[in-house]
């Protein structure tokens, strides 16, 4: 069997496939975040709640009202959607005139509501929620198992990353949001409706977390927690992409995907901290991050 | 003592496939004010940030009273002597006019990394803090908050804090930019009036100010350097006048007032 | 002798964060209902119950618990989850020359270095968990283990004594893989232990990791070939997991509701009150403080010295356990259980979920004092 | 003149305070007081919002507690140890961060942080989730017993002190003159010669030293360490004692971290008297809820009392004063906090 | 016919400060009419307020016959206006071409200028198309200010002070450009500091001081007015 440092490249394969499957959760939370912090500059703390409130949607629809996983992965992102933009015309938007750490502190304080009040409702230990019928069983690829929801996972992300990099960098609607990132009020001189534009952003900006979510509740338990876990490995993520790069959260949340799962098998220790130390070596070299640009 | 304060060879800045400075090279004379003029998107500025190592060159020598600086880092620009103003105001808008120009002489004190100190050790400042606004006829709105100066008075302002540090060469982009004719002419008064005893490099657009005080003139287009020379030869030099001024009017004197 | 004329018991839990279902107010209930069997008073004197939420942090549950003792006059804190809470506490109650009944934590430190005459370990401990475990499923014939182990000193001190257990009795350990506490997904490590194929896979970790290494163990087809055993593990877990993806794992447990009628009344009227049966925890902290309140009785006094005295004295008979009883150091001695999850076929009712593979007594389970680094342990 | 009445007022409080309320915690709040107000330093002076100071806060004491206990330094040593460690730190983390400004400083240390909780978890010495117990208090001067929880108050309380007036000196000093300008016009200040990341990461180290120095205190007073206090979620807390005391004001944080600290450890009582008096029994639940309070006040205060309590004080007084010239002596303690915040 | 812009009453407030008191304007179709004044007389502000960018503002302002005061500003960018501001708004994350293809159209009725008549005014513009945005030079950010509203089919142009820092070989291309603008039927609004450049192009004037119009004069009385200017601007 052929090796690579000792290790079988079997073995090998499998996990960089894994390391993608988890690299698009982060794609789609580090884009979802991008998008956000494009158009209104906020850094939205809120995101792993979101996203955990996605999942729970999924629970709660197939618990409460026999709505099974697909009308779900749909239906979740539009309820945190229009939960989200409640949010951004109730409170985001009086912030926007001010320095920008409101914003994160106002979304730190919403996160500690939600994620509080979902574990008085629920626990903390989780619910169980299993793969659609659809995507039950796995694929044997030869040199692993792999089932075939995580399949689908990287398939249903690399998609919704795609068609959102090509709205955004491709289109006139795109033109719009990247000229009100900067100048929000000129743009609204030129006659576009900046405020709807500006809330329907950050409701399709939480609506991919929750889209994630859902995603994610087959594959690991849906509990209150699960949000605040990651959130912090998918800002670090944002900072090595470069703040506010469609692309570079889409390519850097794959590829520290890849990167965390090879530090599983070589140096399993360091796979909470490699992220970090991605970080800090990036900033070294590059303050702005990978794909960002230099102020 | 070298005859020339600043020496610029072959100077040259590329970004991304477009060269905006191309192979310039210039001299700047001690004591005089030399203006750079020339169309929009000449260069100018980013001449300027050139000089001051805002931007890296991609080719050539900065010599500053002959010793070669091109690779010294913005603030050792600074440190030596060479200091810039901006196209657009730069003053600290919260604090006191006389505490602006204290920041620009505080730092002699070398004290400014004393956080143990207490402020009341910058108060042997205010006499030549006051001397500078004076020279500035700011001395009325020492104790004023700056964000309530008029435009001008900040253009003035800035001009002050510069003179702080004692610069040896000055680089101004553009300081009446923006201005309504009595602070321009104030303004003019007052580069002439500092650029005793030191040496000044000024972008302007504005004709009747280079005609008026400036000893030299060069002119950039396109990142090249077109000609030089003072006002009455570089005026009548026809390619200036067609890059710059156009061909309608006989005199370098252009729509500005 | 009762110091101002109530019996204050403070049960010091979790009400807001991880340990949420583990002990939570299931503990507060499972107290109350001891504080109800005895009607309210022990010879005639008012029992009072307070309960108080760490937040999982020592220095809140440390500044409460001052408060209690100095202040409220409270006489025994029960529960305890989280261990840098428990150690302050229990610390805290030592000083403090009050009683401290850790239900709720499985350090084994409070029967070791951190031990003292006012400290009752009762329901488990890692020794226990691990011991129980590794010597349980070698007698069984799963000889192999490969762990997956949560990187922090707990997952360690788990792994290295189950381990040891396992070698001591003639299994094999293939190895292990170490997985960061919270992970987000478990399957690379998860396939590591495939490959290992090793019989056993032992998961040396707590709450969240526990359920989603048997998650991800379900979802990669580790379970049928490879025996899941959770070293440390709740009912409530199975229950949050449900029977279909935990069905046939094992685990050790000190204690399980269906095991006889007292157990079984207990279950019900806890389900009763909770909509959920109680686990070891719950069912030990109200075993714990019946306990202590007994002992009250008997002294007629609420001074530490001598309730522990007698608490240490007389033989413990209740749902929880039989024939127990508090060791020298601390330790409640009484038998541990490996259970193995039913499949849903097996299961005939709601939380049928569990039945017994072997039962470890007491002085096999628990670390013998032979071995204990307790300072009042004579030798 | 009438600064110095408020001060002579605060500290007669405090040195009366022990002699009212449990030593042990107003030592925790002064620790907490002393925390959020090196937090403040950065914030509140140099515009540059740290959502790691955890990092510093628990760093610290943790190699307080371990000189203390392991290696048996000396009280001051141990002290000494913690800021020093901190300070390291806060270097080595600030030549990371400081190149970047705005929300991308504040995430990236917070990034880092976390990457330093994920170290104190796995390292043996910090005792995992158990914590590093029984940290000794030691001496003072190797004479003074401070097992006595009121010598050890007026320890904190010296202490705290010393930590609040460098920081009020620090703010006006020549450092914080041009702390003042960085954050006011950064380009200019470079164009004056001025080394600006240096000035940044020397408010950094200031900062994270005294948080250092509170994080050591703190274990010493508990004698216990544990990984909460590395964790973001004190991060979080320490930005919300600044928030809800008043962000660039000298004194807010102090009130801050009070009102705060009160309402962690004082939220159950204050449901339970809630319950008791209005018979509701719904109010019993709030002290089961303290993330959710916690978020809510965070809400609340960024929406609706940005200036904290002190700068909403401070406003109140100065508008008071408009019309009449009097009033002075009451609202000077204030009045000086707001002007710092303006500066 | 309606007049093409008219402003009763005006005040605006940024904040607290309450900048505009009581501004009365009117322009007609087709007109060119400059507001001239001392930095910080308020001009910008009129024409902000005019775009509902400042804070709070009263009174009435008529855009064609409509009342815009209580429009939100991009309903008032439909009504056929064209704002060209006085920091010039480049967009940075877009390339110059993309600035200039930005603001969409706004009239029913109205076609801009084509992309190529555009660059023909400005071939700087061409060359550099591809460019960052802000990467262009001022001066040719200034073009693209411009130009960039000629294309949106408004017929109302509000040009804040755009000759300042252009050389002035450009700044005659400028006066060439309002002078065609204004041959086919652009109704104009000028801030200009710059009088000479201002001075032959407007059909009529107005000086504003604090926040007020101080004096109203057309063309035609320019040379009656010189010492009333001098004294108010120094020109
Ligand atoms: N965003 C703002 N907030 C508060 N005050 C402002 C703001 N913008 C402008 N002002 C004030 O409003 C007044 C009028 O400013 P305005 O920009 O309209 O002047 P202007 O006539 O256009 O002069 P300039 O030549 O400087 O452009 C000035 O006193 C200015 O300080
Ligand atoms: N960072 C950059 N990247 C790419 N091109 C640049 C950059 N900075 C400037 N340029 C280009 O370099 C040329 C010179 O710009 P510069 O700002 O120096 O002109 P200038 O002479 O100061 O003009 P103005 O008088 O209009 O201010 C312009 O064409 C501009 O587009
Ligand atoms: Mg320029
Ligand atoms: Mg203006």
């Amino acid at each position: 069997m052929t090796e690579i440092f000792g290790i079988p490249l079997q073995a090998m394969l499998s996990q960089l496939l894994l390391g993608l499957v988890n690299g698009s959760f982060y794609a789609m939370l580090s884009l979802g975040l991008a998008v956000i912090f494009g158009l209104l500059n906020v850094i939205n703390f809120a995101h792993g709640a979101l996203y955990m409130m996605g999942a729970f949607l999924a629970w709660m629809g197939l618990n409460y009202l026999g709505i099974g996983y697909w009308p779900m992965l749909l239906l979740a992102p539009l309820v945190v959607a229009a939960f989200g933009i409640v949010i951004e015309k109730t409170m985001l938007r009086w912030l926007y005139k001010l320095d920008h750490l409101y914003g994160l502190l106002l979304t730190f304080g919403i996160t500690l509501m939600v994620e509080g009040l979902f574990r008085s409702f629920y626990g903390v230990s989780g619910q169980p929620y299993s793969v659609p019928e659809a995507l039950s069983g796995a694929f044997n690829l030869g040199f692993m198992i792999l089932p075939k929801y995580r399949a689908w996972v990287v398939v249903a992300s690399l998609a919704v990353c795609l068609a959102t990099w090509f709205v955004i960098e491709k289109t006139k609607l795109g033109a719009y949001l990247r000229a009100g990132t900067e100048n929000p009020r000129l743009v609204e001189a030129f006659g576009i409706n900046v405020p709807l534009m500006v809330t329907l952003t950050y409701g399709f900006g939480v609506a991919l977390a929750a889209f994630a979510g859902v995603l994610a509740a087959p594959v690991i338990q849906v509990s209150p927690l699960m949000g605040s876990n990651l959130i912090i490995v998918v800002f670090a993520v944002v900072v090595i992409g470069g703040m506010g790069s469609i692309l570079g959260s889409i390519v850097t949340g794959l590829g520290l995907g890849v990167i965390e799962g090879l530090t599983r098998v070589f140096y399993p220790e360091l796979s909470a901290t490699v992220v970090f130390i991605i970080m800090a070596i990036v900033l070294m070299i590059r303050p702005a991050g990978l794909f960002g640009k230099e102020k | 003592m070298q005859t020339n304060v600043l020496e610029v060879r072959n100077l040259t800045k590329e970004f991304k496939g477009f060269t905006a400075v191309n192979d310039v090279s210039l001299k700047v004379r001690r004591g005089s004010i030399h203006a750079l003029i020339g169309p929009n998107g000449a260069g100018k500025t980013t001449f300027f940030n050139l000089l001051t190592k805002f931007l890296t060159p991609t080719a050539g020598a900065i010599l500053y009273n002959g010793d070669d600086i091109t690779a010294l880092k913005p603030e050792q620009i600074a440190h030596r002597g060479v200091i810039r103003s901006f196209q657009i105001s730069a003053v600290f808008p919260h604090l006191s006019v006389l505490e602006n120009v204290r920041i620009g002489l505080q730092r002699a004190l070398g004290t400014s990394y004393h956080f143990w100190k207490s402020e009341r050790t910058l108060d042997q400042l205010n006499g030549r803090a006051m001397q500078l606004l004076a020279e500035v006829d700011l001395e009325s709105f020492a104790d004023t908050l700056t964000v309530d100066l008029p435009y001008g008075r900040k253009r003035a302002l800035e001009i002050a804090t510069t003179l702080a540090m004692e610069p040896e060469l000055m680089l101004l982009d553009e300081p009446t930019q923006g201005m309504g004719h009595e602070d321009v002419h104030r303004v003019t008064e007052l580069i002439r009036k500092v650029s005793a005893g030191r040496t000044i490099l000024m972008v302007e657009h504005n004709m009747s100010v280079v005609s008026g005080i400036c000893d030299r003139i060069s002119v950039l287009q396109r990142g090249a350097l077109l000609a030089e020379g003072n006002y009455e030869e570089v005026s009548n030099n026809p390619q200036v006048m067609e890059a710059y001024m156009g061909t309608t009017s006989g005199a370098l004197e252009g729509a500005h007032g | 002798q009762v110091s101002d004329d109530v019996i204050r018991i403070g049960v010091m839990t979790d009400l807001s964060g991880v340990y949420l279902d583990y002990a939570g107010k299931g503990s507060v209930e499972a107290a109350r209902m001891a504080v109800e069997d005895f009607g309210g008073k022990v010879n005639g004197k008012k029992i009072e119950l307070i309960m108080a939420d760490h937040q999982n942090k020592a220095d809140i549950g440390s500044a409460k618990a001052r408060e209690w003792f100095d202040r409220d006059g409270v006489d025994a804190v029960v529960d305890l989850p989280n261990s840098s809470v428990a150690l302050a506490v229990s610390r805290m109650a030592s000083d403090k020359k009050r009683v401290a009944l850790i239900t709720g934590g499985a350090n084994l430190r409070h029967t070791n270095e951190e031990c003292s005459p006012y400290i009752v370990h009762y329901v488990y401990d890692t020794f226990s968990l691990a011991n129980v475990a590794g010597k349980a499923m070698v007698k069984q014939g799963y000889k192999s283990w490969y762990f997956l182990t949560a990187d922090y000193a707990f997952g360690a001190s788990l792994e290295k004594d189950t381990s040891e257990v396992v070698k001591a009795n003639g299994g094999t350990v293939l190895g292990s893989v170490k997985h960061p506490l919270n992970a987000s997904d478990f399957s690379s490590f998860l396939l590591q232990a495939q490959s290992s194929k090793a019989q056993v896979v032992g998961l040396a970790n707590a709450g969240g990791d526990v359920i989603n290494s048997i998650k991800a163990a379900n979802e990669f087809g580790i379970t049928p070939k490879q025996t899941l055993v959770g070293l440390l593990m709740t009912i409530s877990d199975v229950h949050s997991l449900g029977l279909q993806q935990t069905q046939k794992m094992k685990f050790t447990d000190a204690w399980y509701w269906d095991m006889n009628a007292d157990s079984r009344a207990f279950g019900k009227r806890f389900f009763d009150r909770m909509k959920r049966m109680p686990n070891m925890v719950h069912a030990g902290t109200y075993s714990a403080v019946s306990q202590y309140l007994k002992a009250i009785a008997a002294t007629g006094s609420d001074d530490a010295d001598k309730v522990m005295a007698q608490m240490k004295k007389v033989k413990i008979n209740d749902m929880f356990a039989k024939n127990a009883y508090i060791r020298e150091d601390g330790r409640m001695m009484h038998d541990m259980y490996m259970m193995e999850v039913k499949t849903p076929a097996e299961s005939k009712s709601p939380w049928d979920y569990l039945k017994l593979v072997a039962t470890v007594p007491a002085a096999e389970a628990f670390q013998p004092l032979t071995a204990s680094r307790c300072s009042m342990v004579k030798r | 003149m009438d600064k110095r009445v408020g001060y002579a007022i605060a500290v007669a409080a405090a040195v009366a305070a022990p002699f009212f309320l449990y030593p042990v915690f107003l030592m925790k709040v002064l620790c907490f007081a002393l925390f959020a107000c090196a937090f403040n330093l950065l914030i509140g002076f140099t515009g540059l919002l740290s959502f790691g100071h955890a990092a510093f806060f628990g760093g610290a004491g943790y190699v307080a507690g371990h000189a203390l206990k392991v290696w048996g330094v000396p009280f001051e040593l141990g002290l000494l140890a913690g800021t020093a460690a901190a300070a390291a730190i806060g270097l080595v983390m600030g030549a990371l961060a400081i190149r970047r400004q705005g929300i991308y400083f504040t995430m990236i240390t917070l990034a880092l942080a976390q990457m330093l909780y994920f170290v104190c978890l796995q390292l043996p010495a910090t005792g995992g989730e158990d914590g590093l117990q029984g940290v000794p208090r030691g001496k003072l001067l190797g004479i003074i017993d401070l097992g006595h929880d009121l010598t050890l108050y007026y320890v904190v309380l010296a202490i705290a002190a010393a930590g609040f007036a460098l920081i009020v000196r620090t703010v006006h000093s020549p450092f914080g003159q041009v702390l003042k300008a960085v954050k006011e016009n950064e380009p200019r200040a470079v164009s004056l010669g001025y080394d600006v990341d240096r000035f940044k990461l020397l408010a950094f180290v200031l900062s994270a030293a005294l948080a250092g120095l509170a994080g050591a205190t703190k274990t010493v007073v508990l004698g216990f360490e544990t990984l909460t206090d590395v964790h973001w979620s004190m991060s979080g807390l320490v930005v919300l004692m600044t928030l809800v005391g008043g962000l660039g004001t000298l004194t807010g944080p102090i009130v801050g971290a009070i009102v705060i600290i009160a309402l962690e450890n004082k939220l159950g009582d204050l449901g339970n008297w809630l319950a008791v008096t209005t018979n509701v029994e719904w109010f019993r639940t709030i002290g089961e809820s303290v993330t959710i309070v916690t978020g809510a006040i965070f809400i609340v205060c960024v929406l609706a009392f940005r200036r904290g309590i002190v700068g909403e004080l401070g406003a109140l007084f100065k508008k008071l004063r408009k019309p009449k010239e009097t009033k002075q002596a009451a609202s000077s303690l204030h009045a000086t906090a707001v002007k710092t915040t303006e500066g | 016919m309606s007049k093409a812009l008219e402003i009763t009453n005006l005040q605006a407030w940024y904040g607290e400060s309450h900048i505009l008191h009581d501004v009365n304007l009117s322009v007609d179709q087709g007109e060119v009419v400059t507001l001239l004044g001392r930095n910080g007389a308020g001009r910008t502000t009129t024409l902000r307020a005019i775009m509902g960018l400042t804070g709070r503002r009263t009174g009435s302002i008529k855009v064609g016959g409509v009342e815009s005061i209580h429009l939100p500003t991009h309903q008032i960018a439909h009504l056929g206006i064209g704002y060209c501001p006085e920091e010039r708004g480049i967009f940075a994350s877009l390339s110059a071409e993309e600035n200039l293809l930005l603001p969409p159209s706004v009239s029913k009725t109205e076609r801009g200028m084509s992309v190529e008549e555009i660059y023909a005014m400005f071939p700087n513009l061409a060359e550099r198309r591809m460019s960052q945005g802000t990467r262009l030079s001022g001066g040719e950010q200034q073009m693209l200010a411009v130009a960039r509203i000629l294309r949106t089919g408004a017929r109302l142009l509000l040009l804040d002070e755009i000759s300042e820092g252009l050389a002035p070989v450009i700044v005659q291309a400028l006066a060439r450009m309002i002078t065609t603008l204004k041959a086919r039927g652009y109704t104009i609004v000028m801030v200009e500091q710059n009088f000479r450049f201002a001075a032959p192009l407007a059909d009529r004037f107005y000086v504003m001081e604090h926040g007020q119009i101080v004096e109203s004069f057309a063309a035609s009385e320019l040379n009656d007015k010189m010492p009333v200017l001098n004294e108010l601007l120094g020109v």
